[in-house]
């Protein structure tokens, strides 16, 4: 048992069989009285208008996309992090170009009205 | 290290000028964008003229990018069908309200993928070339936004491509795993020794079909009919000739070049591709009631020719591939220019009956139009005779004689829906209206070059072959 | 002691066939983009297995790349499948069948 | 020795031709005619010069260019001009003279008389490129060209359908010979090969003619005289030249007399040194030549058409000439040609004569008594038929006593042979002067209205008829027993056969008294039943069947004819639509459906296409891990 990540296995066990037992207990000892106000979706307190499922505005989606491609240029800053001294001036220039074509992008989005939410 | 790049210029040059024409289409006004065509036309020769100047510059990247006679022969390839293609669609991006200036950065876009492909002498650069041309062509299959087709051609184009992708780089993985490198010349060194041999046909095995995909042979061609016909005409005709050609191109590096000693591994199942791909192409073409849907199938036919050659191999086999290329791009081109010139406002003017009567109406796109399809069917004064005379000769010479026979009954049975073009041109009234000159100069422009060019191939084709025979011989 | 690496490939295989049946079956355009994904996954935990086992980090770095790419074709996929939806209010590609024969 | 004066013989009346088709009409009436006899009388000069240039054993060779050029072999188009093909050119050009001249008044009122000397002239120059040809090649050419001309002319008037059959017949007979002509010439060019000379030039044959095998010479002649056959009317294919009467009369002199009829003679004389090979041809050749001799004549007996006798008397007399080639007496068999080229060219022009006068008649039976009225006509065709009969003064006589001299002496020839020439001979006697009876002796039995305008001929007509009449007498004395000029003049072509030399010393003044009685007992019957008052009935069944000359030409019809054209309807209605149609359209439906078909596979379910991805590459990898 000398393997250092033991106890990290404990731990995760024991998380999961807290989880379950709670869960199994709510559902077999619990009550189980089915009633038109208790069936609405809970909207702290007041009454619920309208569909469940709201329909998102399509701008959530594009700032879902930009996120993605800005955050894969994070990815690939990381190793460019951790390796920036060795690299030199040639790691500078090279991950310059990388950015200003990621900037342009993101200059493209802005003039497209990409970001404005209203 | 400035070795490095040169054999990048190209693909750089190409990228600058993608950037350019996107920052300039933000500050144009709507009225005045004909610039951008300019900019992207100069972007696109200089790019060509870079190549040509640097040409045989040794590798960049270790030996991973090359510029060889080979790389520079598609580069120019690519060049001018971009070009073409920018010229067929300036009036009729306009019409059909496809934003312009996005339009001419994503072509420039996927040339740059293309350039990388035909230069990579890497698989993952291979593949970084063929993804990125491949997003690019996706979102260009869709620009159409008024029209559901448009979209759902995109849709379709971009799920069964996603899926290849995916077997391409599982095939890519396999061979890294068996030959412990994913760069085409160790990976050659890799094939004498010992190695894994499951892992290394299933590898290649799986690449093979990533490719096969992207060139539409058979039983992975069914989203051509639909993503041809759905997507704009020049954009079809760019996916038609730019994405296979740089298919093709890669195949034939990988393939016919760096895997020669698998040769009898791969030599079958591309047969059976072949013979399958060039019958089912002109089988299903003769019943079809548009234009642009036949000429789907028939590019899935002509893919099926230079499969071929493929099979063939050799550096004949190579030449007839090179120059069939050349001669399938310009017919094609010019053909899906003409229904293009057919285009009525929102309405895809591509069926057979549109084309009734045209000979009359607009006799230099009807008689450029015959020109096409008499290349395209193969008879002899024209490109499309010389190109499948030489891919027949170099079936023979390997010994494929039967290839040689399917593709001459092949092209017979093609004589038929090519001719009923011609049949309805001029033999037949009624038809949409097409473009006049002054409607569309610059798809007018496009038509000629192809159909001087489908002309000269025919008759003079040395020029061709010998470029064609150049560019192989840089390979070794 | 380390696995051996036929217990990383069968792995990887199994969850490329899952991939690939994903996006056969499944009839909901978004989660054949996620089978998509999943086969692209599939295939990085190969070349992961591969660079580990050979000792070389080439392997490592194509992940990086595939990733990149994944990413860029997610994202275009997305957007495809936003413009389709605007036609037809629904995901399932049986009802994309405007081209046909 | 090299000229460059052969190749104008042909080519004047080459030029004329054209000149005709294109401006013939529009320059007036007379231009044709004028045009046409002036370049062949221009023929005939330079054929003049070459018989004077010409000495027995020389050449004159005159080459225009190469035709064909495959290696080994070499075709030429290149003329040769020795004893024989002299001859030929003289009997071409001269007598082919004489007949333009004469068609110039006989054509007059035709409105196609710039076709019609188009035609002739083209008849001249194929004819004159036959004789002059120094390859076998080239002499093919000039054959089908004649048989051409020949067709051209008998259906020189189209508009009645008779004409075109009787053009029809003759030329699809003709084809028939020359079928086996072609086959001939290709089998005697693939025995040269086989001796290492590949080439079909006259003087490289007559080299190698030695070394060529025997049997394979019997079939090289025997082809070719089927070929002669079908050209010179014998039997079995001399049925086309009864029926080519439908041409212009001119036509029937010169074609069907003089000249193309007498190209399968000059074939035999020319490839002499090949028959001389084998024997057994010989005798065959003599046996149908004497056959045809006696069949022809029997018939000419009951025709009542003028023209038709004559045609009848020419397939007769070329039965003779075959006759003397078969028993070997080449030079009788060319010197018979000679002048049965001048006395049958008369004869017919006479008849045209007797024709036009009488508007167009050529019924015997409805002439008569014309001696007064036409003169010069009757004159003219009494030497002729004199000629034809072989009484003594005239060529006639000469040349068909030679023939029968050889008959009976030649090694080859037979008493069997001689007797039948000599019973045809009687024959023939017989017939003419029936015929010259009949048409100018006696009372007149044409219409009151026909024999009002019946007039003698215009000068330009009678003129020839008068050359010709003294060509018929003074060409005998060619060959006088005492002071024979024709064989040594002919001796280096056609190599000896002077039958003095050979066989027992027979009594010739015998013989040729035989002869003499013989044409003098037909004369007398002729007259006795037709001189005066017509008192025989010509009915009965003899006379029945040889009217219907032997019902030959039904017999044809039947035995050919009908089923031919049987099969061709069968093959045009049931065959080739049911079979070949059937199986193109098939095809093209069977693409047709698999197509229809197939586009049914692309349902534009993404999933069907990502579906049929899978299965392709499942299926691709077991193809391929299986091979």
């Amino acid at each position: 048992m000398s393997d250092p990540f033991f106890p990290v296995l404990v731990l995760f066990a024991f998380a999961a069989v807290v989880v379950l037992a709670l869960l199994f207990i709510a559902q077999t000892v619990g009550p189980k009285r089915m009633t038109a106000v208790k069936a609405d979706p809970f909207e702290s307190g007041n009454p619920p208008q309208g569909d469940a499922r709201i329909r998102f505005p399509v701008h959530f989606y594009l700032v879902a996309m930009l996120f993605l491609i800005f955050d894969l240029e994070v990815v690939f800053l990381y190793p460019w992090a951790v390796s920036f001294r060795r690299l030199g001036v040639f790691g500078l220039v090279e991950m310059g170009i990388f950015l200003l074509i990621v900037v342009i992008g993101f200059i493209y989005a802005w003039k497209k009205g990409a970001l404005d939410l209203d | 290290m400035a070795a490095d790049y040169v054999a990048l210029l190209p693909a750089a040059q190409m990228l600058v000028a993608a950037i350019v024409v996107l920052v300039l289409d933000l500050f144009t006004p709507a009225d005045e964008k004909g610039v951008l065509v300019w900019t992207s036309l100069a972007g696109l020769a200089l790019s060509a003229w870079v190549a040509l100047r640097f040409r045989g510059a040794e590798g960049a990247f270790g030996n991973t990018l090359l510029l060889d006679g080979f790389a520079v022969f598609f580069i120019l390839v690519f060049a001018v069908v971009a070009a073409l293609t920018i010229l067929m669609s300036v009036q009729y991006v306009r019409e059909s309200g496809i934003r312009e200036g996005e339009f001419y950065v994503l072509i420039l876009l996927s040339a740059v993928g293309m350039i990388i492909m035909a230069s990579a002498n890497d698989l993952i650069l291979f593949f970084i070339g063929l993804e990125t041309m491949s997003i690019a062509v996706y979102v260009l299959a869709g620009m159409w936004r008024s029209r559901a087709e448009s979209a759902e051609s995109a849709m379709k184009y971009f799920l069964i491509g996603a899926f290849a992708t995916g077997f391409f780089l599982y095939g890519i993985a396999l061979i890294y795993g068996a030959t412990g490198s994913t760069h085409l010349d160790r990976i050659a060194e890799a094939l004498g020794g010992p190695q894994a041999a499951l892992l290394l046909t299933a590898g290649v095995f799986l690449v093979l079909v990533g490719l096969a995909f992207k060139v539409a042979a058979a039983p992975f061609h069914f989203w051509v009919p639909d993503v041809y016909d759905g997507a704009p005409t020049p954009v079809t005709a760019f996916m038609a000739v730019a994405v296979k050609a740089a298919a093709f191109a890669g195949w034939a590096r990988i393939f016919l070049h760096q895997w020669e000693p698998l040769r009898d591994e791969w030599t079958p199942a591309v047969k059976a591709l072949a013979i399958l791909t060039m019958t089912l192409g002109n089988v299903l073409a003769v019943t079809q009631s548009s234009v642009k849907r036949m000429l789907a199938y028939s590019s899935i036919a002509h893919a099926g020719y230079l499969m071929i050659a493929l099979v063939a191999g050799g550096e004949v086999g190579a030449q007839a591939l090179l120059f069939y290329v050349v001669s399938y791009a310009a017919m094609t081109l010019g053909a899906f220019a003409v229904v293009a010139a057919l285009k009525a406002d929102d309405r895809e003017g591509a069926a057979y009956a549109d084309f009734a009567g045209l000979g009359y109406r607009k006799p230099f796109l009807a008689m450029a139009m015959s020109l096409f399809m008499l290349s395209l069917a193969g008879f002899p004064p024209l490109a499309g005779f010389t190109g499948k005379f030489y891919l027949f000769r170099a079936a023979v010479a390997a010994g494929h004689t039967d290839l040689a026979v399917i593709g001459v009954l092949n092209s017979l049975v093609s004589v038929f829906y090519y001719l009923r073009v011609i049949l309805m041109m001029y033999m037949q009234e009624g038809g949409v209206e097409a473009k006049s000159f002054r409607g569309a100069p610059y798809l007018y422009a496009a038509v000629g070059f192809t159909a001087v060019a489908t002309v000269y191939l025919g008759i003079l084709p040395t020029g061709a072959l010998y470029a064609s025979l150049g560019a192989i011989a840089s390979l070794r | 002691m380390q696995a051996p690496i036929e217990y990383y490939l069968v792995l990887s295989a199994v969850l490329f066939a899952i991939g690939v049946a994903g996006v056969v079956i499944r009839r909901d355009v978004i989660v054949i983009l996620m089978s998509i994904e999943l086969m692209l996954n599939a295939v990085n935990l190969t070349f992961i297995a591969f660079s580990r086992f050979m000792g070389s980090v080439e392997g490592q770095v194509i992940v990086f790349f595939v990733m990149t790419v994944a990413a860029a074709e997610a994202v275009v996929g997305l957007a495809i499948v936003i413009s389709v939806f605007r036609f037809r209010q629904t995901l399932d590609p049986r009802d994309m069948q405007l081209l046909k024969w | 020795m090299t000229t460059n004066l052969l190749r104008w013989i042909p080519l004047l009346p080459l030029a004329a031709a054209v000149l005709n088709v294109f401006f013939g009409g529009r320059w007036g009436k007379r231009f044709a005619g004028i045009l046409a006899s002036a370049a062949v009388f221009g023929s005939f000069l330079i054929a003049l010069r070459v018989f004077m240039l010409l000495s027995p054993d020389a050449v004159l060779r005159d080459t225009l260019y190469t035709w064909i050029e495959s290696e080994p072999f070499k075709a030429q188009v290149s003329f040769q001009a020795d004893a024989l093909t002299a001859v030929m050119l003289l009997v071409i050009t001269g007598i082919g003279f004489l007949i333009h001249l004469y068609s110039t008044g006989y054509m007059a009122h035709d409105e196609g008389e710039a076709r019609f000397f188009a035609y002739l002239n083209l008849f001249v120059f194929f004819m004159s490129v036959l004789v002059l040809a120094d390859n076998l090649l080239l002499f093919f050419v000039g054959w089908e060209g004649v048989g051409l001309c020949s067709f051209l002319l008998i259906g020189f008037w189209y508009e009645d359908p008779a004409n075109t059959t009787a053009g029809n017949k003759a030329f699809i007979v003709n084809r028939i010979g020359d079928f086996a002509f072609l086959l001939g010439m290709l089998l005697l060019f693939w025995e040269m090969n086989r001796l290492g000379v590949p080439s079909l030039d006259f003087a490289a044959l007559k080299d190698a003619a030695a070394r060529i095998a025997p049997d394979t010479a019997v079939l090289i002649t025997l082809l070719f005289f089927i070929g002669a056959t079908g050209k010179s009317a014998q039997i079995p294919l001399y049925v086309w030249l009864p029926d080519a009467m439908a041409g212009p009369t001119p036509v029937s002199a010169l074609i069907h007399a003089a000249t193309m009829v007498t190209a399968g003679v000059y074939l035999t004389a020319r490839l002499n040194f090949l028959f001389v090979l084998a024997p057994y041809t010989l005798s065959l050749i003599a046996i149908i030549g004497a056959a045809t001799a006696l069949f022809a004549g029997t018939i000419a007996v009951a025709q009542n058409d003028i023209k038709r006798v004559l045609a009848y008397s020419t397939v007769s007399q070329l039965g003779y000439m075959f006759l003397a080639a078969g028993v070997g007496a080449f030079s009788a068999a060319v010197f018979h040609l000679f002048t049965h080229a001048f006395f049958k060219a008369c004869l017919f022009l006479g008849a045209g004569s007797v024709i036009h006068a009488m508007g167009g008649e050529q019924d015997m039976r409805k002439m008569g008594g014309l001696r007064r009225r036409l003169p010069a006509t009757y004159w003219t065709y009494l030497i002729a038929g004199l000629a034809l009969a072989g009484i003594p003064p005239t060529a006639g006589f000469f040349s068909k006593d030679r023939i029968l001299l050889e008959a009976y002496a030649s090694p080859h020839g037979s008493l069997a042979l001689w007797l039948v020439g000599w019973i045809t001979a009687g024959l023939t006697a017989f017939y003419m002067f029936r015929q010259l009876f009949l048409v100018f002796h006696g009372t007149s039995r044409a219409p009151e209205s026909v024999q009002a305008h019946v007039h003698e001929s215009p000068a330009a007509m009678t003129i020839p008829l008068i050359v010709l009449a003294l060509g018929s007498i003074a060409a005998g004395w060619l060959a006088l027993p005492s002071r024979d000029v024709w064989d040594p003049w002919l001796q280096a072509v056609l190599g000896r056969s002077n039958p003095a030399e050979h066989g027992e010393a027979v009594n010739e003044t015998l013989l040729v008294a035989l002869t003499v009685g013989i044409a003098l007992v037909g004369i007398a019957a002729a007259y006795f039943l037709y001189g005066r008052e017509r008192r025989v009935r010509e009915d009965g069944p003899l006379w029945g069947t040889l009217a219907q000359k032997y019902y030959i030409d039904e017999l044809y019809d039947f035995l050919f004819v009908r089923p031919f054209t049987a099969a061709a309807n069968w093959l045009a209605r049931a065959f080739d639509p049911g079979i070949i149609d059937g199986a193109v359209n098939g095809v093209a439906g069977l693409v047709r459906g698999i197509s229809a078909s197939g586009r049914r596979l692309q349902s534009g379910n993404v999933q069907h296409y990502l579906f049929a991805f899978l299965i392709g590459t499942i299926l691709i990898f077991v193809y391929w891990l299986r091979r």
